[in-house]
């Protein structure tokens, strides 16, 4: 079929799952079917038009139609091919889960959840597609205010409005920045047209300033540290299949609209433009992934380790822009593509997690880990497919997360060679080093997550009558698990794509960057140095070593397994006496108090019996130096400001008429002066 | 011509401190038959018609009907003044003020408009203007500031004579009636005022802000 | 076309003469009804006309493309105005607010109110048209002090204060202008549009640019330009909602009409320059003085008030711009403002009227008392801050586009973050309206039908307008655009 | 090429037990005790292995799987750590992939400690992954010292271009540095203690408490093989030095053997003259080894 034709296909498969909702909102287990239905369709299509680009080999295609506003232009090139790739993926399991997670909301509203749920599809096809400047703001901000209503379904919760609210404010905010950036470049190339932006002819300060809109702006919509706080309010708030999306897929269309601006528009910069991008990647990963681990509510976790991982994507790209500035394009090119592997493995082990969490909310009704356990007896497909999940997103091998990561480290380790001198190299390890400190809270926190969530007894009554979720939503975390599987066993397919997203631009070379030659190896080869990732090989010494492992346990006959009582001091073990996952995160939240700063509160509750002792619990949080120090402030700085300055409106007609004369008099003096 | 313009300006300056309603509203009663005579005067020096007519509208209307309504509003608002002393701006500095806008005018506007057929009028019709529009900064009674309003369309009116002889006919009429409508208007919201807040004074109007 | 016009003057004024002999209210409403529809036809016969005829023009009315685009705001607004009014003023004669006697009182200054606003439109005469915007403050006065408590009162009391003191500014100005003509020989065609336009050339700049300055502050104040704009919200809020509608998208567009008309010769004879930065200067002080007050806000009323002052700036801006895009974007924002703004004073009516308070703080869970009006209202605050995909969007995002076009890309990037800002307020209190739990004792409630589609209407128009614009309005704006640029 | 890395594992694997005994018997008689035989590793995980073992009802598969894979990764390890044998041709010995097959092989038996319920379990478990989360930055950063200098992470690629080097005091910092990490990493003291079951001092003992019979024959196992492998990193990478003729061959294992038979005796001393420290204290600890290598690189 050809590609225009799919594309228009899977349009209007999502339409047609917007309509197709709506018009059966009287009997939702149609509605279900029908419209999630046919956003599965839709988003195969979408793979498929991805796959069909670059079967192609990577040819830009463009097409275009009139619209009201003046010639709407799509545009197919590998870049946009490479996000819609990772979007099918991501929509098509996301879908497929949906179609069992979504009967909890049969009585609430359930048309609009699914036809917004297409919408939201829809608008996230479009924004990766379109090319015109106000088109693509208007895609952009329909992805906003579509997502805003997912994530404001449940409003009967309070909180969720606050969290939806907040979500809004901070893209929109994002959004105006986005949008000076692109009316910079526009007003400068005399054109909308996003193949002809990075004509214009600007002065460096003025490239300089665009780049940090686009940067700020884009990067408020990833969740980039400062401007993350939006993200652990809303992703959670969403129902889990909108998250798994949000999280997975449009977190990343803010990656896709950096990429556009660093790689096409702005093409190389100035090498503190790669290094700000940098300093805010170490910043979001190191501190997302340690609130992540205060964290005690799953999705709220999860939120946060996208913060973390929005951080290791930009450890690649902002690499890559050094690079790029220092004319490296064969490392850049290898920077540019950690980057991207690591967007495309994010989306994918993030959705799964999501997934996951949502399955967990679905069977126990609860999202805090301190009430779960046991899960994995109740709920064992759940349990291993989050446990992939949980593995890929801790870097380790042979799953995805590992390639990506290792990726970025090898990006980072020829740091150096861009950055002269002892301040590259050290630049060079610490990021090295943050990164690995990184990944080893990762691990830490899926440890806690798994390990609370899956494993031991039950904490609470949700938990214990917990039960296995419908095999659609497993589905579509089995099509998740061996993504993660595919991606990291087999990397070549992957980089084969990458090398075809990052050549052509200016400053990126991919020419016979990645060796091939040999089956079980991706040997990367630069004139400066070199690297190998064996993911096949690694593979083969895990399974060997099981293998072995199981000759030693097996040498002297199957054993015999003697059943018996955890030891617990010969007490009657309960689900009381196993670890908490405060407990669990409390030596790091003490040894990492100075950037945390925990604070315990004991709270005693004496109305039982003041004879016999009381009851006390601990309530542990930790403090948020953004909100505090920034967010806080500001606010209630304006808000005191904005409160200051309605005295202009201060009641008195005297006044007002005052206001009229004064401005009187002040216009007649311009005027004389002019 | 000169005459009258002193003596406007005069009335102008006596009406900062007047606290009496009243007394006020004479004043202004004043002003009205000046501006009037001075369309008359305008009339016999340009020969043209219309100006009688405006003339008589003015009489009929700034001298009849609006002190008219004005007086018929007294009897509601008995033991209502403008108490002096009270004043946003105290009697004396708001006669300063008049006396500033007076030497401003003559000062600074009559030079930038040459060739103007009746020049010594310009700045008095501007500083009355300007007087009107203090008027109702500085003044609590919404019968005070009525005249305020009152007053300054009076400038407005002599500063069209002065400079041109008055505007079109069916023009001066929709202004005419335009005024005569916005005095009823007041007339009735002061009378509707003094029902809600048994008061008239403008000063307690200040709940609406922010 | 002639006896179109005078149908157009006419048919209010009879309409409301008739609803002042009645009181029965199924009389008034079928009064009403009809003679809103009437004049809603008339109106949109006379821009199909225009459409046709380019322009009508004799010595005391003027009608071209500028004038259609206002009708069309004129006509859309008082027909959804009376269509809303019809169950809101009837519900407020059953909860006691007024008198049956007001009702047919408040219809007949309904009426008087859009002959006024007509009458601004189609007279071709810059001293008719002061007069007849006179006529609107007047007209409006008493309904914006109709309730006749304290508040309203003091709302009326400066709304005439201040706008009477406004336009005496404006009528300075147009003598002023008027001597300018006067001395340039052309008295024979006193004020005239047309005329004055013909002769732009041989005015004397310096008294122009004086001139243009009083009516730059007496028109702004009627529209709302900051810092002239304080009687807007006092007189938004307390008027009764379907006149907060049209007092917002209606007479704040018939007074921006005049300043365009003014400004078009103020261009021909000074230049484009400085009115511009003029334009420039206020637009931008309107959109940054609207934040503190849609920040921290108590009325909800007042919130859409501030968000009017808001929209006139940026109206403002797209003036100053000056560019065809800039204009054709202004003129086309000052349509869609209407809609929405009008839209959102009904639907707020409607909640205002149930929760008996114009408090946000005691307004909340909207969505589950009116769950229609609530999503509407959503939807509507979310177009008015612009967000896209609605019609809003469309055209201030012109008006930013065009500002970073004529380089001057730091005042249209101050005025993107100054519009998230204002988003920011708008959004906080609605939604805190929007969702949460309702009060108690409050239960779900059917909204009357004419109120539903007089909503229904502009929001389908919101929306409808961010996808598509009609080739016909397209034309009549381009054609307006030019009007304004001195075509 | 792939018979000497079947080789090399086959050897480290053996040897691992041995090592262990090394540094227990040098321990005890440092402490003035006879201590065990070299040897008793090996009857202690033969026996290990021929026992049944008690399992809780509570625990799911995880906890059956978590020995295997952290035997797996040890053995995995194993395969690619540097030794004698330089492996031309593919260089797939890479030091991320060191560093993550260890982090895999954690995770799950961290995982498994919260399995059985009990909260020592779960306290081994959270103090393991609290130690890993320490000593990742000073393990990056030592391991960086020498990457850069080799331009290179292939692991063999580093150790031949260490040994390149001459002695020089940014090696012996590094050196010092991977020192305390080894420490850290294969739980000795100060940082913990392989020889106790007191509940407030152990870590990894307690991590793996629920464990008998055949599962803990091999986690013993797996981190003997563990302990080799970074005391094979310390000699390969961060005190190369070889005399003159003794290059290749048999005479370079010789002295590689000695070589790691030397540091064995050097953690039984490290371990003999120093208290357990508090868990945190640790940080402080792994902060210094982070200000070494950090020192190293400056000094390069």
């Amino acid at each position: 079929m050809p590609i225009d034709q799919l594309y228009i296909l899977a349009f209007g498969l999502f339409c047609l799952g917007v309509v197709s909702a709506l018009l059966t909102s009287e009997r939702p287990k149609m509605t279900n079917i029908l419209s999630h239905g046919l956003a599965v369709l839709g988003c195969i299509a979408t793979i498929s038009l991805a796959v069909s680009v670059f079967a192609s080999g990577g040819q830009t295609l463009v097409f275009q139609f009139d619209a009201p506003l003046g010639l709407i232009k799509i545009r197919l090139d590998s870049l946009a091919a490479f996000f819609l790739l990772a979007f099918g993926i991501v929509g098509t399991a996301a879908s497929i889960y949906a179609i069992g997670y979504s009967r909890e909301y049969y009585n609430r509203r359930y048309a609009q959840l699914a036809a917004l749920y297409n919408l939201f599809l829809l608008s996230i096809l479009l924004v990766l597609t379109i090319s015109q400047v106000v088109a693509f703001i208007i895609a952009w901000e329909l992805m906003t205010v579509v997502s805003f209503f997912l994530v404001n379904h449940e409003y009967e919760k309070n909180a969720n409005t606050g969290a939806a609210y907040l979500y809004i404010l901070m893209t929109h905010v994002g959004t105006a920045f986005i949008a000076i950036a692109f009316l910079l470049l526009a007003s400068q190339a005399h054109t909308m047209d996003f193949e002809l932006l990075k004509t214009g002819m600007m002065s460096e300060s003025l490239r300089s300033v665009v780049f940090l809109c686009a940067l700020f702006g884009f990067g408020t919509k990833a969740g980039v540290m400062p401007m993350h706080i939006w993200l652990p309010e809303a992703h959670p708030a969403a129902p889990s299949h909108v998250s798994a999306l949000m999280s997975g897929i449009m977190i990343k269309t803010a990656i896709y609209g950096m990429s556009r601006f660093f790689l096409e528009f702005l093409g190389g910069g100035p090498e503190w433009w790669g290094q700000l991008v940098l300093a805010l990647a170490i910043i979001s990963s190191v501190f997302g992934v340690l609130y992540a681990l205060m964290e005690h509510d799953l999705k709220r976790l999860l939120a946060y380790h996208s913060v973390e991982n929005i951080g290791i994507i930009l450890l690649g790209i902002g690499a890559g822009m050094v690079f790029t500035s220092k004319g490296m394009p064969l490392l850049a090119g290898l920077a540019w593509i950690a980057g991207f592997y690591h967007v495309f493995n994010h989306a994918v082990f993030k959705s799964l997690l999501f997934m996951g969490a949502g399955a967990v909310l679905h069977s126990t009704h609860t999202k805090d880990v301190e009430q779960l356990g046991g899960l994995i007896k109740k709920m064992p497909y759940t349990a291993f497919f989050f446990l992939i999940g949980a593995a890929a997103i801790a870097g380790l091998p042979p799953l995805n997360g590992f390639v990506s990561e290792w990726l970025t480290f090898q990006a980072l380790f020829f740091l150096p060679k861009a950055v002269a001198g002892i301040l590259g190299k050290f630049w060079a390890v610490i990021l090295i080093a943050l990164l690995g400190l990184t990944g080893a809270l990762a691990a830490t926190c899926f440890v806690k997550a798994f390990g609370v969530t899956f494993l031991a007894k039950p904490r609470s009554a949700g938990a214990e009558q917990a039960a296995e979720v419908p095999w659609t939503m497993l589905a579509g975390m089995a099509g998740l698990s061996l993504t993660c599987v595919a991606a990291g066993v087999w990397p070549q397919w992957m980089l084969g794509i990458l090398e075809q997203v990052v050549a052509g631009y200016d400053g990126i070379n991919t020419a016979g960057l990645f060796d091939n030659s040999q089956w079980y190896a991706v040997a990367f080869e630069t004139r400066q140095a070199g690297g190998v990732l064996t993911m096949p090989v690694v593979v083969l010494l895990i399974a060997a070593g099981l293998l072995a492992a199981i000759v030693f346990a097996r040498w002297n006959g199957v054993p015999r397994k003697v059943s018996g009582e955890t030891w617990t001091c010969g007490i009657v073990p309960t689900a009381r006496m196993e670890y908490t996952a405060t407990g669990f995160a409390q030596p790091i939240r003490r040894a990492f108090s100075s950037v945390l700063n925990p604070v315990d509160e004991i709270i005693t509750d004496k109305s039982l019996n003041p004879y016999h002792g009381v009851k006390i619990r601990l309530h542990v949080h930790v403090t948020h130096y953004v909100n505090e120090l920034l967010y806080n402030p500001l606010k209630d700085g304006v808000q005191n400001l904005a409160q200051y300055l309605t005295g202009i409106q201060a009641g008195s007609l005297q006044l007002y008429i005052g206001y009229i004369m004064a401005v009187t008099v002040v216009v007649l003096i311009i005027s004389t002066r002019w | 011509m000169e005459l009258l313009t002193i003596l406007l300006l005069l009335a102008a300056i006596l009406q900062t401190r007047v606290s009496n309603l009243r007394l006020a509203i004479n004043i202004v009663l004043v002003q009205s038959v000046i501006v009037a005579m001075a369309c008359v005067i305008i009339g016999i020096q340009t020969h043209e018609v219309h100006m009688f007519i405006a003339a008589l509208l003015t009489s009929a209307i700034k001298v009849g009907i609006i002190p008219f309504a004005l007086y018929r509003l007294l009897p509601y608002l008995h033991e209502e003044r403008e108490i002096v002393g009270r004043e946003i701006v105290k009697a004396n500095f708001s006669t300063f003020m008049t006396l500033l806008s007076i030497i401003l005018s003559y000062g600074l506007i009559s030079p930038n408009l040459p060739g103007v057929a009746v020049a010594s009028t310009l700045p008095a019709a501007v500083s009355l203007t300007l007087i009107g529009l203090f008027f109702i900064m500085m003044r609590r009674q919404a019968v005070m500031q009525i005249i305020g309003l009152i007053t300054m369309e009076n400038g407005l009116y002599l500063f069209g004579l002065s400079i041109t002889q008055g505007l079109p006919l069916i023009i001066e009429m929709g202004i005419f009636l335009d005024v005569l409508v916005a005095v009823v208007v007041l007339v009735i919201l002061t009378y509707r005022l003094k029902l809600s807040l048994e008061s008239t004074d403008t000063s307690l109007l200040k709940k609406l802000k922010g | 076309m002639y006896e179109l016009i005078l149908l157009a003057l006419i048919l209010p004024i009879v309409t409301g003469a008739l609803s002042l002999l009645q009181t029965r209210p199924a009389a008034l409403r079928t009064v009403n009804l009809l003679g809103s529809t009437a004049v809603t036809g008339v109106l949109f016969t006379m821009i199909y006309r225009i459409t046709q005829e380019n322009v009508y023009s004799t010595e005391f009315f003027y009608v071209d493309h500028l004038s259609a685009v206002m009708l069309f705001v004129v006509a859309l607004l008082t027909f959804t105005a009376t269509l809303f009014s019809l169950p809101y003023m009837e519900k407020e004669v059953k909860d006691g607010s007024i008198s049956e006697l007001m009702l047919s009182r408040y219809y007949a200054l309904f009426n008087l109110f859009s002959f006024a606003m007509i009458s601004v439109l189609i007279v071709g005469n810059l001293g008719l048209m002061w007069v007849a915007v006179e006529g609107t403050t007047l007209a409006s006065a008493l309904l914006v002090a109709f309730y006749f408590n304290r508040d309203a009162l003091e709302a009326a009391w400066k709304y005439v204060m201040i706008c009477t003191v406004g336009i005496c500014l404006a009528l300075f100005g147009t003598m002023i202008l008027y001597y300018a003509q006067a001395t340039a020989g052309g008295a024979g065609y006193a004020l005239n549009w047309l005329a004055l336009r013909g002769i732009a050339a041989q005015l004397d700049p310096a008294v122009v640019k004086i001139a243009f300055i009083f009516i730059l502050i007496g028109y702004g104040t009627k529209a709302g330009l900051a810092p002239m704009h304080t009687w807007l919200p006092d007189a938004h809020s307390q008027a009764p909602s379907p006149i907060s509608g049209l007092l917002s998208g209606a007479l704040l567009s018939c007074a921006l009409y005049v300043l365009v008309r003014n400004v078009i010769i103020v261009q021909a004879v000074i230049g484009a320059e400085y009115p511009q930065y003029l334009l420039l200067g206020v637009g931008g002080l309107s959109v940054l003085i609207a934040i503190p007050f849609v920040l921290a806000q108590h009325d909800v009323k007042r919130l859409l008030a501030y968000s009017s002052v808001e929209h006139m700036g940026i109206i403002t801006l797209g003036l100053g711009v000056g560019t065809p895009l800039a204009i054709y974007a202004a003129l086309l924002h000052i349509v869609n403002h209407a809609v929405a703004k009008s839209a959102l004073f009904y639907m707020a009516g409607t909640i205002t009227q149930e929760y008996k308070t114009k408090n946000i703080r005691q307004i909340r869970g909207v969505i589950s008392v009116m769950p229609l009006v609530a999503t509407m209202f959503i939807v509507s605050i979310l177009a008015i801050t612009g967000s896209p995909p609605f019609n809003i969007f469309i055209s201030e995002f012109m008006i930013i586009m065009s500002l970073f076009a004529n380089q001057q890309g730091v005042l249209g990037g101050m005025t993107l973050l100054l519009l998230a800002a204002i988003f920011a307020g708008m959004m906080r209190y609605s939604l805190k309206m929007g969702f949460g739990i309702a009060p108690a004792g409050m239960g779900r409630v059917e909204v009357a039908a004419p109120a539903m589609t007089a909503m229904g209407v502009s929001a389908a128009i919101l929306i409808a307008g961010g996808i598509y614009l009609p080739p016909l309005a397209n034309s009549v704006l381009l054609q307006a655009a030019k009007i304004v640029l001195g075509g | 090429m792939s018979t000497t890395i079947l080789l090399q594992t086959i050897v480290i694997v053996l040897l691992a037990p041995l090592i262990q005994g090394i540094v227990k018997n040098t321990k005890a008689r440092l402490q003035s005790r006879r201590g065990p035989a070299y040897f008793q590793p090996y009857y202690d995980y033969a026996k290990y292995l021929k026992k049944d073992s008690v399992i809780s009802p509570t625990v799911s598969w995880v906890f059956h799987f978590a020995p295997y894979i952290y035997f797996a990764t040890a053995i995995g390890a194993a395969a690619i750590v540097p030794t004698v044998f330089t492996h031309s041709g593919v260089k797939f010995d890479n030091l991320f992939t060191l560093v993550y097959l260890f982090a895999l092989g954690r995770f799950f038996l961290a995982a498994a400690s919260l399995d059985a319920g009990s909260s020592f379990g779960g306290m081994g478990g959270s103090r393991e992954m609290f130690i890993s989360v320490l000593v990742e930055p000073p393990l990056m950063l030592a391991l960086f010292t020498v990457a850069y200098s080799a331009d290179s992470t292939g692991l063999s690629a580093m150790a031949a271009a260490a040994g390149a080097l001459p002695v020089s005091f940014s090696a012996l910092l590094a050196a010092v540095s991977f020192l305390m990490i080894t420490v850290a990493e294969t739980g000795r003291i100060p940082v913990d203690n392989p020889d106790t079951h007191l509940e407030l001092t152990m870590i990894h003992e307690g991590m793996v408490l629920e464990y008998s019979g055949r599962p803990v024959g091999l986690i013993f196992w797996a981190s003997a093989i563990k302990q080799l492998v970074f005391i094979l990193l310390l000699v390969n990478l961060f005190i190369p030095w070889q005399p003159e003729g003794f290059t290749s061959g048999l005479f370079a294992a010789t002295w590689m053997l000695f070589k790691v038979v030397l540091a064995a005796v050097l953690l039984a001393g490290m371990e003999t003259s120093t208290n357990k420290i508090r868990l945190f204290r640790v940080p402080g600890l792994m902060a210094a080894a982070g200000v070494f290598s950090l020192l190293a690189l400056v000094a390069q």
